[in-house]
């Protein structure tokens, strides 16, 4: 095994521990530990990319974790194309938000515990990306969600980043519920948790049942859908997708890179690189293709109405993860991850535009208190414009070659419900970009509507922080030409480069349909682009009147659809009151405890009673005597 | 001849007219009396036996029976002067300090 | 009809336990008269002999003598040595309880002696005739010790209830041997045994009851259900060293009438009685266990437990067995040890003119006298029967007799009633380490008491410990009693 | 040197040295505790070193003759199932006295003299290769406890401690009718080897299996005999519970695995749905009903009745997994309750409250506290990369061998877990700082010492869990080889309880 | 058939139960003594046809003469006044009747349904035999009733002797 694949995860981890014991001599210095950390972690990835676009996979254990019976799990890496680009992603990120964070978080008494977890989260990460075989997966999987945990209440003094650092630990765990149950089954049905071993037998078990609960299921079916659980928590889709707005409530660093660019991602890649498993399943290719498209509505409906300057961003993030599952579903992995390629870096760029807006702001997050800050933060202004061209794909950058990409995915698979999602991907495309940019005016154009104490302190961001935009800012241009198509003059140089792990899912269309989808979803983005100038540069009073003839649709959008609040009558609080009412009070306390307490009371009643049987009175005892010896007498001769 | 038996009923009813005497009267001493009583039925008991089983040990078993009732009167009837000296009664329902 | 008997020395031999002790009597009687001023004369002249029988007994041998009538064997051998430990015990008790309560008779130890003299008699016993006659013996002996404290009005009312009931008890029994001699002939128990052998009991009503009868008059004697109410008052009333004494040493003599009458003379209708005894038992445990969680005198709820303990020992003629047998030897003999030991520290704790009964009294012992506390603990959870204390080896080798014998269900219900004792039990340890102080108690320690009390925690730890010797001597002493 | 011998009576002798100390001067009595118990720790390292992983046989035997009429003998020996748990409960005894140095202020010498006979005794019961005696360790074992939690328990100490004794006690006695039954059957012999040597009825074996189940299951505890738990957990003073929750609850386990699996393979093999079935009412049963509690020890109480749910689970999967998960289980339980009990003792001896409302924002004041507790959350909600982890993998993996919907039910607890655990949490060391816990003192280098070793313990455990695997693998097949694999004609619960009526 | 003995027994028995019950129910406690002892004459009678003849001397003198001589002393040292006034009985006398009329069914389906033995030998009787038989075979048992005797006398001594508890009391406390 090569040296850089032990240093890889080695260095974010020493970097945790040495932070976390270190941190309160460290102080102020501290991020300089975790960022030579991940410096180094990213040169590693690169050359572990060098070596693998050189042809060179790596499967090696590297000890054995746990054994017991036939069960024997190993901590070992895995390095191929799929890990590769996520191992590119995932440190060059991390490096720019390390780098980003020491602007953004200077003076936060916590200083030196962010950066022991952000070293934790990169090294969660790569463990997820790296693993060979399932449980490491699960190991990494379960390791980011602490991180993401424990960064999104970071600020933990208020309740509500406490709350939702919670929300976002428990509804992952429904996910890992069935992520667990799946792997369990992996296990039962292949023997071993090994990748390569469970993919080069998967199609053996194409065609063979198992009962779970008294349900009879294709065997691969059961697999897919119940891994798929998983990926539906940790990438928040519907109907786990309640965790990661709220999930805002952390710095926005940790927003960039957890919830937007790499961990929320797992999910996409755990699909992808089952890939062999869920190509057993149409049932369970549909379902993904299907639950991906609703949530991708479901998500850029709620982002039209939202004010949170970082809850937009979030639905968006939800939307455009919709999207990769969109593409995961219909077969073509290998475009579900060039999205999340491109999607990390312009939507970390996003993200760390919103947080040198808020940084300006000096914390404030609505944007009905923004305006106008195009003059006061011009290098976030043009990185955050380059983002949300991206996003909305606009020609050219990045956002556009993955996003055609997946649409034309859509449209031309033979997954059932492939059309429905590229109908449903292209009225998206539209709202994405119209929301997009909502924002975009919303906050750098018009008059600044905050308060004159906010507008004095307006300043644009240290060089600390708008360096690492500029940066991501490239990425957001650059990444899509990677995989830029034949017709457009490029090599598909990422479908190619992805082929031998994901498969090549070949468009087979006319040129001429393609250059017309191309077109329909290009103008889909213009006109939603379109669409915010008029309303929010032109006709800045057309959104309330429109809000007032929509009254009752706002209401349910701004309520996000009342998911919530649904959940917290459905399960939560129905849990509470069992607990409380039923179990605790009932079950337990009177009727166990009732026995328990019940049986002792009963006997001490009867010794009260038989005691006074003990009158005193030598003619009781004498009777008594005498009946008994007359009672034997009887029972003597009837027996 | 008369038969075992009715020495047996006998000794039985007396034995019983003993033990309701026992249980009912209030007087100690009266009660000491209907032990004498009991245990005449068991002597009356032996001493038939022993004459119809030709069989002496009936009958020297009531001695030491006569024997002993005597050490129980003595040793009775002075706890029950103790008692008396002490309570002024000789009634065994008024003693009932000791119960429950 | 009995063989002729001619008085023999070998006879006298066999009972010179009993001739010593009788001797031992008459001495003490004199010496009262004789030395008044002598206090400790009495005692030491007591303890003295009864070691003296103790060696006499255990360096006796086995045989049967004066016709038939009086029977050594390991049975009686094991039974005697029971009731003098017990003894023993009473005599360190004694002491210091005669001067709390204010007792001055010096026919205290001589009637101490003759009651046991009639216990040993009892436990030799091959004859229904010595049976009621050591039995008597025995009873009024201890009468007249429960009633030795005239100017006390409790002392009066347990002695006068006590004979009252006593009295009935013997009738009953003397009208049960009566009936058992009709019909087998005889009143010696192995002809008894060999008479009734192939008779069909069922169809011999009157044997029945003679049998019946019998068994009320002993079950009173060792105080079973229902016949056990005399229990709780006397010995609340009695001196508290004649009730650690009554506890112990007339009720494993007792228990040798009742295994040796049952035993030997009933054995080839086991069956028919064990249903009864079983009953008993069954009644014993429930209601010594029951009624003793409600009471608030430390006396009167080891009178129960003794009540309860009474129906475990049961479990051991209840099987019929050589095993049973050993089992309920060595539960009496374990028994004595941590029963002596509670009443050791109740007596202890009284002082003159405060009983100390009250389980109120006991409220935070600990902290005022660690080491007493400690003590009754050990006591407490022997006597529950918890490991690694001897009450357990006893409980267990009951346990087992019974299970062997296939009582499995009232094994079942013994256990859980033993549960329930753990309840009142604890609530001792419980007031005497859990609670605040009641007040100082500052205890003197007499000579006595201290090595009683150390008698009886090396008795309760070492035959917990290590309770090999013990079984092993008691399932020889088993042995011949199939 | 018998060793196993002398890890038992060394601290009950070492015990008595500390009798006659002064007790006005604690400090001398709580040193020479510790240095017992530490010594005692070191002591019973060879076990670990000298540990030969090849082989189920008994080791470190040791057989004398005892009670001869009854052929009771004093039997000792460990094997890869056992010797783990007395390694854990040296290391525990340790900690807890070092937890107790200052919270135990009242009768500082009785305290420790009771700690260090509970340990003895509880060395005994995983050595005890003789029923009688392992039943002599399984009671003795309740007087040091019971006057633990009487005397230096909370304000409910009286209620939890007799309710504790007299619960555990029922279940015990219906044991030993079990034993002397089995003792019969078995051919007049308390041997477990021995005992294990021969088929019973399955009958027979049904009857034992319910009586022997009536004290494990008691004091694993097992739904719905787990009342007891809330009330002794809650109650005991800190080195109390970290015993209870650390090793007492897994002696019923250890019972099963020791006493009703190789004893009555028939019968476990007929029981295993109703036990898998009350495992997982356990498991969700406990974790729901943690949701609601206001007491922090009462909610960690709750919380092991849920864990040992798991624990029981994996036993009766009766599969590789399964069974060395359940093991593997009830040490990371007792590593982890015990480190949860230990860190909850430590923040009581500075607020003197076990409300939850009492609390909030410690994380604030004591930021080091914090970090240890969170650990002990993570392992507590099976966190990969801790023990707890490891454990509830392969129960749940186990048990989806044997019965798949079981273990569909309970991963659920796996969520239910997560969300107790992290309510608490949350209540206790997060939100606004409570005002009433301003100043409270920083965790100080002795509880640091205390709370290092099961930290370590929880993530080697959780990085390396073949350290402790490795013992079991042989062990465990031989004893799984010993249940029929097949399915018996009938099963379920109706079934057992039918076969039991004549 | 009627004959003499029958006669005899006749006699006897219904004396002595007539008497038995009426000194169980008489209220004066001299009376119910008085009582007892004819009926102990009467028994002695019916041991006389028995062929107990020196039984029957001993149950005249020892138990009528002695015992109940004792009795009638004591009778006379308690006080009376109250006992003519109060209740005879305690209040639930007709259960103690069920229960003794019980017993005495029991005892008497017994005995109707018992066969007991009559051997052929019959055995050397009369007064010297009993006394031998008395001093050799059963030398233990009289051993034991002389001991029973003794501390009867003694334990007698004890109970009944005027105390000087009061003083002696006070002195030990000094």
């Amino acid at each position: 095994m090569p040296l850089y694949l032990v240093l890889l995860p080695l260095a974010p981890l020493l970097s945790f521990l040495l932070t976390l014991l270190s941190g309160k001599w460290m102080g102020s210095r501290a991020h300089r530990l975790p960022i030579l950390a991940a410096s180094i972690s990213l040169g590693c990835a690169l050359a572990a990319g060098w070596d693998v676009a050189h042809g060179v996979v790596t499967d090696a254990d590297f000890y054995t974790w746990i054994t017991a019976g036939d069960l024997q799990v190993s901590f070992g890496f895995l390095v191929d194309q799929l890990t590769a680009a996520m191992l590119i992603v995932v440190t060059s990120i991390s490096l720019l938000v390390h780098i980003y964070s020491v602007g953004y978080m200077q003076g936060d008494p916590s200083y030196p515990r962010f950066f022991a977890y952000l070293s934790l989260f990169t090294f969660s990460m790569l463990m997820l990306v790296l693993g060979n075989n399932f449980l490491q997966l699960f190991f990494g999987w379960e390791a980011v969600g602490l991180s993401s945990y424990l960064l999104i209440g970071f600020w933990h003094q208020k309740k509500s980043a406490a709350d939702a650092g919670k929300k976002a630990f428990i509804v992952n765990r429904f996910g890992d519920f069935g992520l667990s149950l799946g792997i369990m089954l992996v296990f039962v049905t292949f023997g071993t948790l090994h990748y390569q071993e469970v993919f080069q037998a998967a199609p053996g078990i194409v065609g063979q049942q198992f009962t779970l609960l008294g349900l009879t299921f294709e065997l691969p079916t059961l697999i897919a859908l119940l891994l798929f659980c998983g990926a539906v928590g940790k990438s928040a889709m519907i109907p786990l997708h309640v965790w990661l707005p709220d999930a805002m409530e952390g710095p926005t660093p940790v927003s960039a890179l957890i919830h937007a660019a790499t961990m929320v991602t797992a999910g996409v890649f755990l699909v992808a690189r089952c890939n062999p498993l869920f190509e057993l399943s149409s049932v369970a290719l549909n379902v993904i293709t299907v639950v991906g498209a609703v949530t991708c509505l479901f998500a850029a409906t709620i982002a039209l109405v939202q004010t949170d300057i970082k809850r937009v961003v979030a639905y968006s993030t939800v939307s455009q993860l919709s999207y990769m599952f969109v593409a995961c579903g219909v077969g073509a992995y290998s475009a579900g991850i060039f999205h999340l390629f491109t999607h990390a870096y312009f939507k970390a760029l996003l993200f760390l535009g919103c947080g040198s807006v808020i940084h300006a702001m000096g914390g404030e997050q609505d944007v009905r208190s923004m305006g106008g800050l195009k003059k006061y933060l011009p290098i976030t202004y043009w990185t955050f414009l380059l983002a949300s061209l991206s996003i909305s794909g606009a020609p050219g950058l990045a956002g556009f070659f993955s996003k055609d990409e997946i649409l034309l995915m859509a449209y031309t698979t033979n997954i059932g419900s492939g059309r429905f999602a590229w109908f449903i991907g292209l009225v998206v495309a539209f709202i994405t970009a119209f929301y997009s940019f909502r924002l975009f005016f919303l906050t750098f154009h018009g008059r600044f509507r905050g308060s004159t104490e906010q507008r004095d302190h307006l300043h644009e961001s240290p060089p600390v922080m708008t360096v690492p935009l500029i940066l991501l800012a490239v990425g957001a241009v650059t990444a899509g030409w990677l995989g830029s198509p034949e017709i457009l003059g490029g090599h598909s140089m990422w479908d190619h480069f992805m082929a031998p792990v994901l498969g090549r899912a070949e468009a087979h269309v006319p040129h001429f349909t393609e250059w017309l989808l191309m077109g329909i979803s290009v103008f889909a983005g213009l006109s939603g682009i379109w669409l915010a100038y008029h309303l929010y540069v032109r006709r800045p009073e057309l959104p309330g009147q429109l809000r007032e003839s929509f009254s009752e649709t706002y209401r349910w959008l701004v309520n996000k659809y009342y998911v919530d609040e649904f959940y917290v009558a459905v399960l939560v609080q129905p849990a509470i009151n069992c607990s409380r009412y039923v179990l605790s009070a009932f079950a337990d306390a009177t009727l166990i405890e009732g026995v328990v307490n019940g049986v002792p009371r009963l006997i001490g009643r009867a010794s009260g009673r038989l005691r006074r049987l003990q009158s005193g009175h030598v003619q009781h005892y004498l009777a008594a005597m005498a009946s008994g010896a007359v009672g034997l007498l009887v029972w003597l001769y009837l027996v | 001849m008369v038969p075992l038996s009715w020495y047996l009923l006998l000794a039985a009813a007396l034995f019983a007219i003993g033990l309701y005497g026992f249980l009912t009267r209030r007087n100690m001493i009266v009660m000491f009396l209907c032990i004498e009583l009991m245990l005449n039925g068991a002597n009356l008991n032996l001493v038939a036996l022993s004459h119809y089983l030709q069989d002496l040990r009936g009958q020297i078993f009531t001695f030491f029976v006569i024997a002993v009732a005597a050490a129980e009167a003595a040793i009775g009837l002075g706890i029950m002067l103790a008692l008396f000296r002490n309570r002024r009664s000789v009634y065994s329902d008024s003693i009932t300090s000791l119960k429950e | 009809m009995a063989e002729p008997f001619v008085f023999d020395v070998a006879s006298l031999a066999l009972a010179a336990p009993e001739c010593f002790l009788v001797a031992l009597g008459v001495l003490l009687v004199c010496a009262e008269f004789l030395f008044p001023g002598q206090r400790l004369l009495l005692p030491a002249l007591t303890m003295t002999g009864i070691l003296t029988t103790l060696g006499l007994v255990l360096a006796g041998s086995a045989g049967i003598g004066f016709g038939g009538m009086f029977q050594v064997d390991g049975l009686a051998r094991f039974f005697k040595v029971v009731c003098l430990v017990g003894t023993v015990f009473t005599v360190l008790l004694s002491q210091r309880n005669r001067q709390v309560e204010g007792m001055r008779h010096g026919e205290y130890y001589s009637l101490l002696i003759f009651a046991v003299t009639g216990m040993l008699v009892m436990a030799s016993a091959a004859d229904l005739i010595v049976v009621y006659l050591g039995l008597e013996l025995m009873s009024l002996s201890i009468y007249c010790l429960v009633g030795l404290l005239k100017h006390d009005l409790r002392a009066n009312e347990a002695a006068m209830k006590y004979f009252i009931m006593g009295a009935f008890a013997s009738a009953v029994l003397l009208y049960g041997i009566s009936l058992v001699y009709g019909l087998a002939g005889t009143t010696n128990l192995a002809a008894v045994s060999a008479q009734i052998a192939g008779r069909d009991a069922a169809s011999e009503p009157l044997l029945l009851a003679g049998i019946g009868l019998l068994l009320v008059g002993l079950c009173f004697k060792v105080g079973a259900a229902p016949f056990h109410q005399w229990t709780p008052d006397v010995y609340e009333g009695a001196p508290t060293a004649i009730t650690a004494f009554m506890s112990v040493a007339p009720k494993a003599a007792s228990f040798a009438v009742l295994a040796r009458v049952m035993l030997a003379g009933f054995l080839p209708i086991h069956e028919v009685w064990a249903v009864l005894v079983a009953g008993i038992a069954l009644l014993t445990m429930t209601v010594g266990n029951v009624i003793a969680l409600s009471q608030t005198s430390i006396k009167r709820m080891l009178a129960y437990s003794s009540i309860a303990h009474v129906g475990y020992a049961l479990l051991g003629v209840l099987a019929g067995t050589e095993e049973g047998l050993s089992a309920t030897m060595n539960y009496l003999f374990i028994y004595a040890f941590m029963n002596m030991g509670a009443f050791a520290v109740v007596i202890l704790l009284a002082e003159k003119g405060q009983r100390r009964e009250s389980l109120d009294d006991y409220r935070g012992l600990a902290a005022s006298n660690p080491m007493l506390a400690a003590l009754m603990l050990l006591f407490m959870f022997s006597l529950t029967g918890i490991p690694p204390t001897a009450g357990f080896i006893g409980k267990f080798s009951l346990l087992m007799a019974a299970v062997h014998a296939g009582y499995t269900g009232v094994v079942v219900a013994a256990v859980m009633l033993s549960a329930v004792s753990a309840y009142f039990y604890l609530r001792v340890v419980r007031y005497m380490y859990m609670d605040a102080p009641a007040g100082g108690k500052d205890v003197g320690l007499s000579a006595g008491v201290a090595v009683a009390l150390g008698l009886a925690m090396v008795g309760v730890i070492g035959l917990g410990v290590a309770p090999s010797a013990l079984v092993s001597l008691a399932s020889q002493a088993g042995i011949g009693f199939p | 040197m018998p060793i196993l011998s002398v890890l038992i009576f060394f601290p009950m002798l070492a015990a008595l040295l500390v009798l006659p100390l002064d007790k006005d001067r604690p400090e001398r009595i709580k040193a020479v505790a510790l240095a017992v118990a530490v010594s005692e720790f070191l002591l019973s390292l060879p076990l670990w070193s000298s540990f030969d992983k090849t082989t189920h046989l008994m080791q470190f035997v040791e057989r004398h003759r005892w009670i001869e009429p009854w052929n009771v003998q004093y039997a000792l020996g460990v094997d890869g199932i056992s010797v783990l748990f007395v390694l854990l409960t040296t290391l525990l005894t340790v900690l807890c006295v070092l937890v107790s140095w200052r919270s135990v202020t009242e009768k500082p010498k009785e305290f420790f003299v009771a700690l260090l006979f509970l340990e003895g005794t509880i060395v005994g019961v995983f050595c005890a290769l003789d029923l009688f005696l392992f039943y002599i360790f399984w009671e003795a074992m309740l007087i040091p406890m019971f006057l633990i939690i009487g005397v230096w328990g909370g304000p409910r100490r009286l209620y939890a401690t007799v309710k504790f004794f007299l619960y555990t006690l029922v279940g015990s006695l219906l044991m030993l009718v079990g034993i002397i039954v089995l003792y019969r059957a078995g051919g007049n012999t308390f041997d477990i080897l021995a005992l294990a040597e021969n088929q019973y009825p399955i009958r027979l074996q049904l009857v034992l299996f319910w009586a022997f189940f009536a004290a494990f299951a008691v004091k694993v505890p097992m739904w719905p005999v787990h009342t007891w738990l809330p009330d002794a957990h809650t109650e005991a003073p800190t080195a109390g519970s970290v015993i209870l929750a650390g090793i007492l609850i897994k002696m019923g386990a250890y019972g099963f695995l020791r006493f009703s699996m190789p004893l009555f393979p028939n019968a476990t093999r007929m029981m295993m749905e109703p036990m898998m079935i009350l495992s997982i009412i356990g498991i969700i049963y406990g974790g729901l009903i943690c949701i609601s509690q206001s007491d922090i020890k009462r909610l960690i109480a709750y919380s092991s009745v849920s864990h040992m749910g798991f624990v029981t689970l994996g036993l009766f999967s009766l599969n590789t997994q399964g069974v060395e998960g359940g093991i593997l289980q009830m040490i990371n339980h007792g590593i982890v309750t015990g480190a949860l009990f230990l860190a909850i003792g430590i923040v009581y001896e500075r607020t003197h409250s076990r409300a939850i409302a009492d609390y909030g924002g410690l994380a604030s004041v004591m930021p080091v506290f914090a970090g240890f507790f969170m650990l002990f959350t993570l392992a507590a909600i099976g966190l990969p990369g801790t023990n707890g982890f490891v454990g509830e993998f392969l129960v749940l993996l186990g048990a989806f061998s044997s019965r798949s919907w079981a273990a569909v039910f309970a991963a659920t607890g796996l969520i239910i877990g997560a969300w107790y655990m992290l309510w608490l949490y949350q209540r206790v060391f997060f939100n606004p700082p409570n005002p009433g816990l301003q100043g409270i003192a920083a965790i100080n280098g002795r509880e640091i010492v205390v709370l290092v070793p099961l930290a370590a313990l929880i993530l080697v455990i959780g990085f390396v869990p073949n350290l402790l695997l490795d013992y079991m693998h042989v062990s465990v097949a031989h004893l799984l080889a010993r249940i029929p694999q097949a399915e018996p004609a009938a099963t379920g619960p109706l079934h057992a309880l039918a076969a039991l009526l004549p | 058939m009627l004959t003499l003995p029958k006669i005899l027994f006749a006699y006897f028995a219904v004396m002595i139960l007539g008497l038995a019950g009426a000194a169980v129910t008489r209220r004066n406690p001299v009376h119910a003594v008085l009582l007892v002892l004819a009926m102990f004459l009467h028994m002695a009678g019916i041991y006389l046809t028995l062929g107990a003849e020196f039984l029957a001397a001993v149950q005249m003198i020892v138990y009528a003469g002695a015992i109940l001589v004792l009795y009638l002393f004591v009778v006379f040292l308690v006080d009376l006044r109250r006992e003519v006034q109060s209740e005879r009985f305690v209040d639930w006398h007709s259960n103690s009747f069920l229960v003794a009329l019980l017993l005495f069914l029991a005892l008497a389906y017994g005995v109707g349904r018992a066969q007991v033995e009559v051997p052929d030998a019959t055995a050397p009787a009369g007064v010297l035999h009993l006394g031998v038989e008395l001093f050799t075979t059963y030398l233990l048992p009289f051993e034991i009733a002389g001991i029973v005797l003794l501390v009867a006398v003694v334990g007698g001594m004890a109970l009944a002797r005027r105390d000087r508890a009061a003083t002696t009391a006070e002195e030990e406390v000094r």
